[in-house]
């Protein structure tokens, strides 16, 4: 599964995107941010605050109760500021 | 109805745009044209960077396009949105929407930036004057209001 | 706040207005441009005639334009009204409104059109494609309850 | 005391403009109206429905009810159809 960070989330990761192989048990978005917020204190801060950070799947905005089952590519950024 | 979305580096040219949506009809009576453009916050930013999301801006972008086209009666619907560095008086983006009358060439143009605002995956930080890279923007809670009128 | 009013029977070139309201200035960050144009009603009409109330068309417009400024925090205005003879697919009035944020611009273009849509001395007459002088316009209920909105 | 007519109440009384000397006693431009259809068919024609012509006085919107004292131009006209 791969997954890309945007903007502030990007520059706390420390990188662009990853593949990433999720162990059983890892059902829906918000057990997906739990788990890489486990795998360093980079993910800690970028995940800090986890009700600010978005997540889309596949190119679409879901909520954080999302199954990734099947996902192919996840993104997480922060609120958009386009337009 | 044909619509035009794209996702770019370079400057738009409105008057082109505009011309491509009318060329050959005469049933549009009303066309709303946006442009948002860089301000340089009374002379504290030399730029904004814009980054977005290849891929997804677009499909996004088409999803918006799609729910305006439901919802008003348009005979044409055009958006560009710029990525990349932008400096002060610069255009950003750009909405035109036409319609044979003004109420829904001015709603769904405003529809459009309302959802663009707070649903299309880009991201603007400020480069400020003093040669420092300065903060992302934060999205205000204003943009998700407006976009709440349209539910 | 610089404002340009005009009534004349020459076409007008948006982006030449636009870049006038925008020159050598960075404050602006949303300008909607409101375009009407001229119908054919169905290939119906070969033109629409606007007769017009020389003196107080101007003396009008600067009045409904005073308000607006007075409304919303413009940083620019432009009203451009035609006369004569103006066949389908050719422009007949333009808006520009320029603002930092989108809401005012939106709103104020909005507001003008509704305005001078009742309330400018403007008058349509249709012109046949069969050869004859048609009806005059009828002004709609949905134009004056429009203006209602913004009382 | 000048008169000028636009659109179709222009068409009716068959003429641009015209100068006249008002009455005594005509204070209010539904005077002036009241004054002007007793003038001759054109002008009944063009206020059939008094209800409908609108009015100014001096390029500013008035009501039926508004005073002519001091007018110098006076203008008839149907509701306005621009924009």
């Amino acid at each position: 599964m791969k997954l890309v960070y945007f903007a502030w989330v990007r520059e706390r990761v420390g990188k662009t995107d990853e593949d990433v192989e999720v162990p059983e048990g890892i059902g829906t978005v918000a057990d997906l941010v739990r788990w890489l917020k486990g795998r360093g204190e980079e993910y800690e801060y970028a995940f800090e605050n986890e009700g600010i950070v978005r997540a889309a799947i596949d190119h679409v905005h879901v909520k954080p109760g999302a199954s990734i089952a099947g996902a192919r590519e996840i993104a997480f950024f922060p609120p958009m500021t386009g337009g | 109805m044909a619509h035009t979305i794209r996702i770019q580096a370079e400057p738009f040219d409105v008057a082109a745009e505009t011309a491509n949506l009318t060329a050959e009809r005469a049933d549009i009576g009303a066309i709303v044209a946006f442009t948002g453009l860089c301000r340089d916050e009374g002379g504290r930013l030399v730029a904004l960077e814009l980054e977005h999301y290849p891929g997804m801006a677009e499909a996004e972008i088409d999803r918006i396009t799609e729910q305006a086209e439901k919802r008003w009666p348009l005979l044409g619907l055009t958006v560009i949105h710029r990525f990349g560095r932008i400096s002060p008086g610069e255009e950003i983006v750009l909405v035109l929407a036409a319609s044979a009358h003004r109420t829904a060439a001015f709603e769904a143009a405003s529809f459009m930036m309302d959802y663009l605002k707070t649903q299309a995956p880009f991201w603007k930080r400020e480069h400020l004057k003093d040669g420092t890279v300065g903060a992302w923007v934060e999205a205000k809670e204003a943009d998700d209001r407006a976009m709440e009128r349209w539910a």
